[in-house]
């Protein structure tokens, strides 16, 4: 089964490189930009095919190794089932 | 919530009582925040000041000494050092890599905002044991947060140490040093002067970044609620704060800022009264002209707020304009907040309306000032009627054993994390007693060495203490230099606990009576109090920077790996009995803790440090001993130089006793060596050779690749 | 006459006066020039430190090539004066396309900051013009992203052009897995492309025998012996 | 508009992040973790009500800044429309 893991920074944390990422498109004259915000994705390949079982073993990952729960939330989606 | 506002905030209602006694009035909202986390354990020092007041802090060398940003000394020529020392400890445990750092930009600015360039960094690390995972976790995390940060500012970090300890499993230690450097002409005060004079804010944008944090995080314990706390972490941008660092020493270099002050704790609460209330004046505060990243603040998390990367500069009208095009230059944001009043007050508007009107003094000159109880911890009695074995067999065993510690053993996988060469400056780097770091140009170079003994401390704070100071100022004499300056930062458990407060006042003691053995002037520090996790308190953990000056510096200066077959093995200092009281080979090998640590013996300190300053002209290898005794100190040369050692018998291989140093002695200078050490007065004796590819303990030897691997794996096989 | 080199400062560098210190030592002119500057005008070279541009937000370089000043440097690499990239300036070099590959992480995804050893390649570079191939030079790296990555086309392309300047190399000169500090594909250290080249290590914190080497003198003076005097 | 760009490293080039946070979960007990590749994402708030504009300008951008076309390769999602 293709898992995809989404993180992204908690709102409130503030987010430097997005700051920068912002200013550099503006400068290249995207003066559209507004707010920008960076995240981080994980595909994984899991066997298995419970797609529930699945879930809750990722989510468990994702809270032990994947994400940063003191600054980051994540968001699991099955991109293929098996 | 029942609880009125004020308790909420942490304060008593002692303190609030006197809060309204000052202004003659109850205190509005962002006032009482301001109050409550201005006069919180982290900013005020209410419990330790009537003790750090012991400390000698005057030598003619002194230019600025403790209560200021940063202490400062003169070098000579026209040169001063910048050093300061911050803990980041609570901050670390929540975060490790964002914790660390911070901690490591919130030292920096302390370095800068005295007009100096931040030069190099320590990190003294204290974690718990590496066999548990969550150890292992926060150790990684924060020494990659270190080196995200420093090496990403660009400023080195040069060295630091470090211990593992149960105690510090739930709490561990964070702390930061830093050195600055600058011509004298380049030294500020933060200081606002001048009516009229404008306050502006230079950096990151205001956010709602660890609001409360200082009194929370700093002040308050950990248990089971520090997840609730966890919406505070601050992150750092090394980025902005090297930005911040080039635009601020640009706009010093010009003569353009009359004082300035960094935001750290109480952000802007705390800039704007502490440089009003240096300058002897008042201010006007306007926060609707805070630039920010969240635009619906409220007055009290603007004025709160620890959004890291921001500075504060006093400057005359007439020079805005330039000032702004050094900020413009440099992408450093930068918003006019205030303008310099006479009277003394702090006036802030926020919307038009009026949030506070306080003397801006009374933050800090008003704070509470507590004589906590104090009490002989009811244990040391029986810990001290404990004599500590002299252990007589095993040694090779017990030395691999202590090899294989990671806290002997290689320190690489740390310092190699971290750009330790920038500025071209660092001649002799981590890895060895202390670092060098010449100044260009000159025939200067200063050493920094930081040491802490957790449990040594807590077996006699007092004693621990000072052989704090006379190790760290012997590691930097064995480079070449003289002792100097010194900072400290305390790292405690809960103050309210008499017997917490009693080790304090001992280490404070302690520190004191060394430095004066030592004519060394304490110029700064950091106290943080409350490292307890669910009622444990940590050992007692003060750790120590030296500051030395070497000059003319020794070229090549003396390193562990110099040693070459044939050369002498000589021992410098006082032949006492082993002390292995708190020793490494209690812990590492005994699983103990117990006895009374030696007292230092000032007159030989002191000439065992001039031996040292003497003997690093003369001589390839000098090596302090300390931690796991000669045993580890001379397999650490042998092991750097990858030539063996062979200990005579008889000698105190274990034993930690204070004043000794190793040198290692090639034949064509015995004679020199010896004329060196004569004017000292320090006695020296011949204790073994170097030679062959073994390490011999007197009658038991281990080979020196097995001692070599097991030094060099003991943190990467743990750590993986 | 003394040779006039740029040293090229964007927000976030921070070697530049490390390099100016070594420049300085084999006697040349070097000065800062600040990113937002549009012309290189009156220098005979241009140098691109190391540190970390714009932070190494979004990845290592890729803000920096940008900035005004990348213009010239594009001009200069166009009429063959010579350009250095050296560990960041390294990495801007290859986002501006102006060197193939990229960097990207070391493979154990930690920063490396030790000296190792570098074996010369080819000498065809303004980088070691002045060194003889084989040469084993001790030199610090300082870097987390040091990893070098290319297509295998580009890569062989680089190794038949004489591109491929610098390896790592144990302190014997042989090229292994075990002596590559950060997993860079064929041990490659550095690379040249007509007058451009790039490397990952610091050849400007070897260059005194206090700081425990001078061997990047070697590779910087290939770089000073390659400038033509500067019109100004 | 918001728009989400995702960004992978293209196959041939080495991703040492995914080998390592594949082992840290095989490490973990989690067995069933086969391949594991690492994205990054960029979250842009973008003025503008054109969907095809916009999209075509956040091409130009990835082109431009936000990828590298010699290691990675990126895909556009529109989040949420204007
Ligand atoms: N243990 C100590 N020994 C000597 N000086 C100390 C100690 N603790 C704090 N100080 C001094 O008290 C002053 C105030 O410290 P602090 O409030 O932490 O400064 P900052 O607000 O700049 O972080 C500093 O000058 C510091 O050096
Ligand atoms: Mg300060």
């Amino acid at each position: 089964m293709k898992v995809r893991v989404e993180i992204t920074r908690r709102a409130s944390i503030s987010d430097p490189e997005g700051t920068t990422v912002a200013r550099g498109l503006r400068d290249l004259g995207y003066d559209e930009v507004g707010e920008v915000h960076m995240g981080r994705t994980i595909h994984l390949d899991i066997a298995g095919d419970d797609p529930d079982a699945v879930m809750d073993r990722v989510d468990e990952m994702c809270r032990r190794l994947l994400a940063n729960p003191v600054i980051e939330d994540y968001v699991i989606t099955v991109e293929e089932p098996a | 919530m029942s609880e009125p506002l004020h308790r909420q905030l942490g304060m008593t209602d002692d303190e609030y009582d006197h809060v309204v006694e000052i202004l003659e009035r109850e205190p509005l909202d962002a006032e009482l925040a301001m109050y409550s986390v201005m006069w919180s354990e982290h900013c005020s020092y209410k419990s330790s000041r009537v003790h750090l007041r012991r400390f000698p802090s005057d030598a003619p060398w002194v230019v600025v000494g403790p209560g200021e940003n940063a202490g400062v000394v003169d070098l000579g020529d026209g040169w001063l050092a910048a050093l300061r020392i911050e803990s980041h400890n609570h901050p670390s445990f929540v975060e490790p890599y964002q914790g660390a750092a911070t901690g490591v930009g919130g030292i920096l600015r302390d370095i800068l905002t005295m007009g100096a360039r931040p030069i190099a960094v320590w990190d003294p690390l204290r974690f718990g044991s590496l066999d548990d995972a969550h150890n292992r976790y926060l150790f990684d995390g924060v020494v990659k947060g270190i080196a995200g940060y420093g090496n990403a500012v660009g400023v080195p970090t040069v060295g630091g140490e470090i211990e593992f300890d149960d105690c510090y499993a739930g709490n561990p230690l964070v702390n930061v040093m830093c050195l600055g450097l600058m011509k004298r002409e380049q030294l500020v005060l933060s200081a606002a002067t001048g009516e009229d004079n404008l306050a502006v804010l230079l950096g990151n944008a205001t956010g709602r970044d660890g609001i409360g944090g200082a009194s929370i995080l700093a002040s308050a314990s950990f248990d089971e609620e520090s997840g609730a706390k966890r919406p505070s972490v601050q992150v750092g941008d090394p980025f902005e704060e090297k930005k911040l660092i080039e635009a601020c020493l640009e706009l010093f270099a010009r003569g353009l800022v009359v004082g300035i002050q960094d935001l750290g704790a109480a952000g802007i609460a705390c800039a704007t009264s502490e440089t009003a209330a240096n300058g002897g004046m008042g201010m006007n505060v306007d926060l609707d002209a805070v630039h920010l990243r969240e635009h619906d603040m409220t007055a009290p998390e603007m004025l709160m707020s620890e959004s890291q990367e921001r500075m504060l500069a006093i400057v005359r009208p007439a020079d805005l304009k330039a000032v702004l095009g050094v900020a413009d230059r440099w992408d450093v944001s930068a918003s006019i907040i205030g303008t310099v009043v006479p009277g003394g007050d702090l006036t802030i508007h926020h919307r038009g309306e009026l949030v506070a009107e306080i003397p801006a003094a009374s933050l800090s000159e008003d704070a509470p000032l507590y004589r906590r109880p104090l009490e002989r911890p009811a244990d040391l009695d029986a810990l001290w009627s404990e004599t500590p074995a002299v252990p007589t067999d095993d040694a090779a065993a017990s030395l691999l054993r202590l090899l294989d510690d990671p806290a002997i053993g290689d320190r690489s996988w740390i310092s190699e994390q971290y750009d330790h060469m920038l500025f071209l400056n660092t001649i002799v780097e981590p890895g060895h007693d202390a670092s060098l770091l010449r100044i260009k140009g000159t025939q200067k170079a200063l050493a920094v060495s930081t040491d802490g003994n957790g449990r040594r401390c807590r077996l006699d704070p007092r004693r621990g203490a000072a052989l704090l100071v006379w190790e760290a100022a012997l590691n930097v004499a064995v480079t070449g230099a003289r002792p100097i300056a010194v900072v400290d930062n305390l790292n405690f458990g809960n103050p309210e606990k008499p017997e917490i407060m009693w080790q304090f006042s001992e280490t404070v003691d302690g520190m004191s009576d060394a430095c004066r053995d030592l004519g060394l002037p304490v110029v700064g520090g950091n106290v943080s109090f409350y490292n307890e996790t669910d009622g444990i308190d940590i050992h007692p953990t003060p750790v120590v920077g030296v500051l030395g000056l070497a000059e003319p510096y020794p070229d090549p200066p003396p390193r562990l790996d110099r040693a070459e077959a044939g050369m002498a093995l000589w021992l410098v200092g006082p032949e006492g009995d082993p002390d292995l009281a708190g020793s490494a080979h209690q812990r590492v090998v005994e699983a103990r803790l117990e006895g009374r640590p030696a007292a230092p013996d000032p007159g030989a300190g002191r000439s065992v440090i001039e031996a040292a300053v003497v003997l690093a002209d003369v001589c390839p290898v000098l090596h302090d001993v300390s931690i796991g005794g000669i045993a580890v100190a001379a397999a650490e040369v042998a092991i750097r130089s990858g030539v063996g050692v062979q200990i005579d018998p008889g000698v105190d291989l274990f034993g930690e006793g204070p004043h000794r140093f190793l040198v290692a002695v090639p034949a064509d200078l015995a004679h020199d060596a010896i004329t060196a050490l004569g004017a000292s007065g320090a006695t020296h004796r011949v204790i073994g050779r170097f030679a062959g590819d073994e390490i011999v303990l007197g009658t038991e030897v281990v080979s020196l690749e097995e001692a070599a691997n097991t030094w060099r794996e003991a943190i990467p096989r743990r750590m993986g | 006459m003394t040779q006039r080199v740029a040293v090229v400062v964007f927000p976030g560098t921070n070697c530049e006066h490390d390099v100016v210190h070594a420049l300085d030592l084999l006697g040349v002119d070097a000065r800062l020039v600040f990113h937002k500057e549009t012309s290189l005008d009156g220098f005979a070279g241009v140098v691109l430190p190391g540190g970390f541009a714009h932070g190494d937000y979004l990845r290592t370089g890729a803000i920096a090539r940008f900035s005004p000043i990348m213009t010239e440097v594009a001009r200069f690499a166009e009429i063959g004066r010579p350009v250095l990239g050296i560990c960041n300036g390294f990495q801007i070099l290859c986002e501006a396309g102006l060197l193939p590959g990229a960097l990207v992480e070391n493979r154990d995804l930690r920063f490396v900051c030790r000296p190792i050893h570098l074996r010369v390649e080819s000498t065809g570079s303004v980088l070691t013009g002045s060194a003889a191939v084989g040469d084993v030079l001790e030199i610090p790296l300082n870097s987390y992203e040091g990893n070098y990555v290319a297509d295998t086309d580009v890569l062989d392309e680089l190794e038949r052009t004489g591109g491929v300047v610098l390896r790592y190399c144990d302190p014997g000169g042989d090229v292994s897995d075990a002596a590559n500090p950060n997993g860079a594909a064929r041990s490659i250290a550095g690379v040249a492309r007509g007058s451009v080249a790039g490397l990952m290590p610091h050849p400007e914190r070897a260059v005194e025998a206090i700081l425990g080497s001078a061997d990047g003198l070697s590779l910087l003076r290939s770089f000073v012996d390659s400038l033509t005097p500067s019109r100004v």
